[in-house]
């Protein structure tokens, strides 16, 4: 019966989305080209399914690397500066600037540095996707209970098993959380580099660059299909992280262990 | 006190507040000896569990001086183990890997880690459930895990805030011989808090009375019970009037509830 | 339903509001019409005219489409594309005879005519149909590369080549003290004219409206490049603070020497001007490029008032 | 002493980043329309700063409006979500949609609904500042200690109380954190915002906005202050996060409360 | 046990295994009436804190039948309050708001709550900390905050789990004259879990003995003597007599360590 709900409800609330959408379009008369019917976005992405997979692999490898090049370096990063108070006080701001500088200020020098391609655009996923990593988990390591602390300072843990024993562990739920968001954004970080760093010949560019070449031919349906289609993508990043929450806290943690059965 | 060796934990004026707030603890003086087992009882709030965070250097003293083996407490943290008045379980790991935690920070090789483990598991009545993570533990069984934890060391000093409070008589009663038992091989030091009364007797070679709002020490009695203790000795009379006249001091101290 | 207006001095007929987007920020391949509306050619017209900005992300296409904008300017092979998909939109006239993009190298660059573009990258606008024409037609393969509008790369690598304005970037690689080349993409037998574009319902419904602009809009041109330029020019550098007088004078001198505005009267073509022939050659090229999604008639693109045999 | 360290631990850290900066230019010879050197950036800042003032105040209008309004509708949402997993099944697929989706997408579909101009870039900055926001204080609503939820079944809370008192304030610092992620991000949204809705205001344009007109005319040091602006802009939400994060939180929460003194 | 009405807790052939763990509880079969104060008690783990969630409606029941006051625990949740084993303490709220809460919660007009929760303050001997957030406490005095928050509501059946464990002998004492005192006025039905025989006799008016593995009732004890009970009660021989007894069967249900 659960199991059934979880599938009904958002199927559900989905179709009430396009019931609403195709209700808007009919009710004030929106044409094609500002927004299309999600029947002619299916019938889009249908007719151009090849273009649009060659493109979703492009994208979708740039933006699993600097995916997973963020989880790492960010949750190494966390964990060097929950070291010490001196470390996060030095490094944290820099690391916002890298965040807060726009991506287009550093992509020109990116490109010139490593050329367009697939390692300049898994930097620029790189730098989207790690700020989010690196705040929660260095939120998750700083809200260790006290308690926790003293019991790892009479046991004379040093600073290092107090990281990888204590704080690691219970900054998992904050990283996972991260994690989450990142996936949420690693494809419009392959996009963005697509813009940037990206580059094909002919028809056979990621979607960043199908985006550019539908916007430019005003083929608006096409155009949400590909969107949609970085949508799909996401997803996957997303339902990985999912999976691997609840791979990692199912035994413990109360976000996912069921009040007791 | 059979040496007249410098004291091992020696305590002088010290005053103690957290942050700006009223004085926890104020004039305190305390001398123990090498192998006392020292219990530390008083109205809830007193500053118990204080003084032995103070001992552990988990909190800084406001004034005075405290030393534990001649150097700072910070220092001579190596030599203590502490059993917190809150089991402070780690939510990820089994109770093996719980009670093994301080033998991994301390780095004991893996076979020697689990038999040290597995004997302190069954000490503590917990062979039934090595793999349970502590949101299925009861509360006794939660404090029992903690007191493995603690144990599985060989501390010099061992901290020990109520550790029994939360258990049943039978299992205390154990608990209370096997602590006796690994102090006879072990020769640890101990400052143990306790609401129990005939627990500090049976327990200890000192008894610290402390008096509330500041916490300061009211009375220090000695335990004329020769060690080892067995269960008769609980029965015996000397036992009885020992503990009505602490519970009579203690009594004198506790605040008068209007 | 009546075109929008607003009421005028008695006894003279009330102004026809309408609003004209251009492509981007405002600059000197838009001052025929900021001259227009400066010295009230329009208003002559009965017009009272707008005229707003695009920009590298503005929905200039979407605005006209759908009608939030009556007028906007942009290249004929485009918008054959967007009528064969259904998209409302029409000439009206031209507004250049040829399309003053280019590629743009360095000077010393072994690349010297388009064949030698094959196996390079080359940064322009993806999706556009002249890359997949010169391809085409040369038997080769280029890699594109998004465009960004920015130079920086250009200036770093002396084998880079990118598309621009004839009239436009190679003042700023001159002035950094590098030299910059162009190959007209109008050389390479793809040949687009820069048009002034109307929503075609609007068009079909006021055609005297859309008359009257076009009109007014190329003697706006005229003056601008014959005439005293200054007026649009303060407007322009007010509008866009990359516009500097140097650089007007600059772009508008290219656009001179190119013939960009007014074409080559020896072939037929003057202000405004658009060949029946030629757009249905680039029709038929968009039509092999398999770029549009049915053939369309010059007749559907083009309105009958500047059309030439 | 303390407080001095706080002060030059990041100021150290800066003087070596732009020692390595400079050491990198001169090492490799980078020219400065790839790298400016930081001494030519602040001189652009200082020579452009009247411009770059006025630019940053128009993105920074947009990029707080949209940042508080996707603190306060994603705090919202988060609670109405938290309120009923089924809510939550059927809500959270469709929030993730509107985050993964480019914002290329929505963008003009915005402007021709909404005209160029301020509410649209609010409403771009609200779409990419919205999601940080929910999934942090959606993960801290859920993972409140199983005894506390058992305590308020007992006392007879309806659910909304159950949220209203005992989720929320536990989510508060994952609400924070998720704030500090938007905060940084919020700038990029307004430049996004500029971009996309706000460049047909005439002589008006925002950092978006300068960032082409530089990049356009080669001006390389006035672009990469146009970034650096953008980032101080930055500063100032994550700065405002920061305190209200200190004071929401300076009386009870491990994270903050010093180990005693 | 006056009237024959029907029982206001019916426990039936009851058994509880959490998830697929082992049978915790099992064939519980249990009548109480209106206004017995039932005491639990039994060595640790044994599934005391388990039978009080039952009742309480926080855990289901594997099987067998259970009702309060003729309804499911659910719908009868109610009428009840219960003091957990742990403190649970709002972090973010101060001692005097935290003993607030669920008068806040049931919508106790202001001036209202804040009166009850100064006296129930004031019943616990927190008085002098009125504005300490719950980290600033000493474990006896969270769990005081607790037992002050239960008894601000006046609950027809109370559930105790282990209240007073982490407190002085003094304060257990007067807090469990007060607790009977209460009892007296409001005629609660109770349900409490101690370690302590004598606590469990002084306030019983019937003991229930659990014996563990699985939690079954081993032994079901009417305590003789007639309410109100004094200080002197605790004195008197009948009185240690009935606690011996007592102890003797816990002891005879204890698990005998090997
Ligand atoms: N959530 C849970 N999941 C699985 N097992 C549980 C859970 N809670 C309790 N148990 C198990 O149920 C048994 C009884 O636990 P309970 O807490 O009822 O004991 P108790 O009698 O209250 O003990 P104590 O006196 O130590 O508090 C224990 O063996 C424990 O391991
Ligand atoms: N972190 C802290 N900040 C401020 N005050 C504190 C803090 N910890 C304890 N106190 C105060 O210090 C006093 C003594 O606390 P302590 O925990 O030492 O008492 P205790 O004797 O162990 O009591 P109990 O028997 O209830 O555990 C209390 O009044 C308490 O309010
Ligand atoms: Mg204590
Ligand atoms: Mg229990």
């Amino acid at each position: 019966m659960r199991k059934y709900v979880n599938w009904l409800l958002p199927a559900l609330a989905g179709i009430l989305i396009l019931a609403a959408w195709t209700g808007v379009k009919e009710v004030f008369g929106i044409r094609n080209f500002v927004l299309p019917s999600p029947l002619r976005i299916l019938q889009a992405a249908i007719k151009e399914r090849a273009v649009l997979l060659a493109a979703a692999e492009i994208t979708i490898t740039g933006a699993a690397l600097g995916f997973v090049a963020a989880a790492l370096i960010g949750f190494l990063a966390s964990m060097v500066m929950s070291l010490s108070a001196s470390f996060r006080l030095s490094l944290y701001p820099y690391i916002l600037v890298l965040q807060m500088t726009p991506i287009m200020i550093f992509a020109p020098v990116l490109v010139i540095w490593m050329g367009p391609g697939l390692p300049t655009v898994t930097v620029i996923t790189f730098l989207i996707c790690f700020f989010p990593i690196v705040a929660n988990t260095t939120q998750g390591l700083i809200s260790v209970d006290k308690n926790m602390v003293d019991l790892f300072r009479m046991i004379n843990a040093d600073r290092v098993q107090e990281v990888l024993l204590l704080r690691v562990p219970h900054a998992l739920p904050y990283f996972l959380t991260g994690l989450r968001i990142a996936g949420s954004i690693a494809m419009i970080g392959g996009i963005t580099g697509d813009l940037f760093a990206g580059n094909t010949s002919g028809n056979a560019g990621g979607i960043g660059y199908m985006v550019l070449v539908y916007d430019g031919q005003l083929k608006i349906p096409e155009l949400w299909a590909a969107g949609f289609t970085a949508c799909l993508c996401g997803f996957v990043f997303v339902t990985v992280v999912l999976g691997l929450n609840w791979w990692l806290l199912r035994k413990w943690h109360d976000s996912i262990v069921k009040s007791d059965v | 006190m059979d040496t007249p060796n410098p004291p091992l934990v020696s305590i002088a004026a010290l005053q103690k507040r957290y942050g700006q707030g009223a004085v926890v603890l104020d004039g305190i003086n305390l001398d123990v000896n090498k192998e006392e087992f020292v219990s530390l009882i008083g109205p809830s709030g007193c500053g118990k569990s204080t003084l032995l965070k103070l001992i552990a250097s988990l909190s800084p003293v406001t004034s005075g001086t405290l030393t534990v083996d001649g150097m700072s407490p910070k220092n001579a943290r190596e030599e203590m183990a502490f059993i917190f008045q809150e089991a402070t379980l780690l939510p990820w790991r089994t109770v093996t890997r719980n009670i093994e935690l301080p033998l991994e920070v301390s780095k004991v090789a893996a076979a020697k880690r689990s038999e040290i483990c597995a004997r302190m598991r069954h000490l503590v009545g917990l062979d039934h459930v090595p793999e349970h993570y502590p949101r299925q533990l009861s509360g006794g069984m939660k404090m029992r895990v903690s007191i493995a934890r603690a144990l599985s060391v060989s501390p010099k000093i061992l901290l020990l805030d109520e550790p029994f409070g939360a258990l049943d008589e039978m299992t205390r009663d154990r608990l209370n011989e096997e602590l006796l038992a690994i102090r006879a091989q072990q020769k640890f030091t101990a400052f143990f808090v306790t609401h129990s009364v005939a627990e500090a007797v049976f327990l200890s070679s000192r008894i610290i009375v402390l008096a509330p709002n500041p916490g300061r020490i009211a009375h220090d009695f000695t335990v004329p019970f020769p060690y080892p203790r067995t269960a008769e000795t609980r029965e015996s009379p000397e036992f009885q009037r020992c503990v009505a006249e602490v519970s009579r001091i203690l009594r004198s101290v506790s605040p008068a509830h209007p | 339903s009546r075109a929008p207006s607003t009421p005028a001095k008695p006894g003279e007929r009330p102004l026809v509001k309408v609003t004209l987007q251009t492509d981007f920020y405002a600059q000197a391949e838009h001052g025929g019409f900021y001259q227009a509306l400066l010295k009230g050619f329009y208003r002559e017209e009965g017009l009272d005219v707008k005229i707003i900005q695009g920009g590298p992300m503005a929905p200039v296409g979407l605005n006209l489409a759908t009608g939030i904008v009556q007028f906007s300017i942009g290249r004929s092979d485009d918008a054959i594309i967007s009528v064969s998909h259904d998209i409302p939109f029409v000439v009206i006239a031209a507004m250049m005879q040829n399309d003053p993009q280019a590629l743009m190298v360095h000077r010393e660059s072994p690349v010297r005519k388009f064949e030698d573009l094959n196996g390079r990258v080359v940064m322009t606008n993806p999706g556009a149909a002249w890359a997949s024409y010169l391809m085409q037609t040369h038997h080769m393969k280029f890699y594109i590369m998004p465009m960004n509008y920015g130079m920086a790369q250009f200036m770093a690598d002396p084998g880079f080549i990118q598309q621009c304005f004839a009239t436009n970037e190679p003042f700023y690689v001159e002035q950094n003290g590098q030299h910059a080349r162009v190959l007209m993409i109008s050389d390479g037998g793809y040949d687009p004219y820069r048009v002034i574009l109307a929503n075609a319902d609007y068009a079909a419904k006021h055609p005297d409206v859309a008359r009257a602009f076009a009109r007014a809009s190329i003697r706006g041109w005229e003056d601008y490049l014959h005439g005293d330029p200054s007026l649009a020019n303060a407007e322009i550098g007010k509008l866009n603070l990359q516009m500097t007088p140097p650089f007007l004078a600059y772009a508008i001198q290219a656009m001179k020497d190119y013939k960009l505005v007014e074409g080559d009267p020896a072939k037929g073509q003057g202000m405004g001007l658009i060949s029946r022939k030629r757009m249905q050659r680039l029709i038929d090229i968009l039509d092999s490029l398999k770029m549009l999604d049915r053939k369309v008639t010059v007749d559907e693109v083009v309105t009958s008032d500047y059309l030439r045999p």
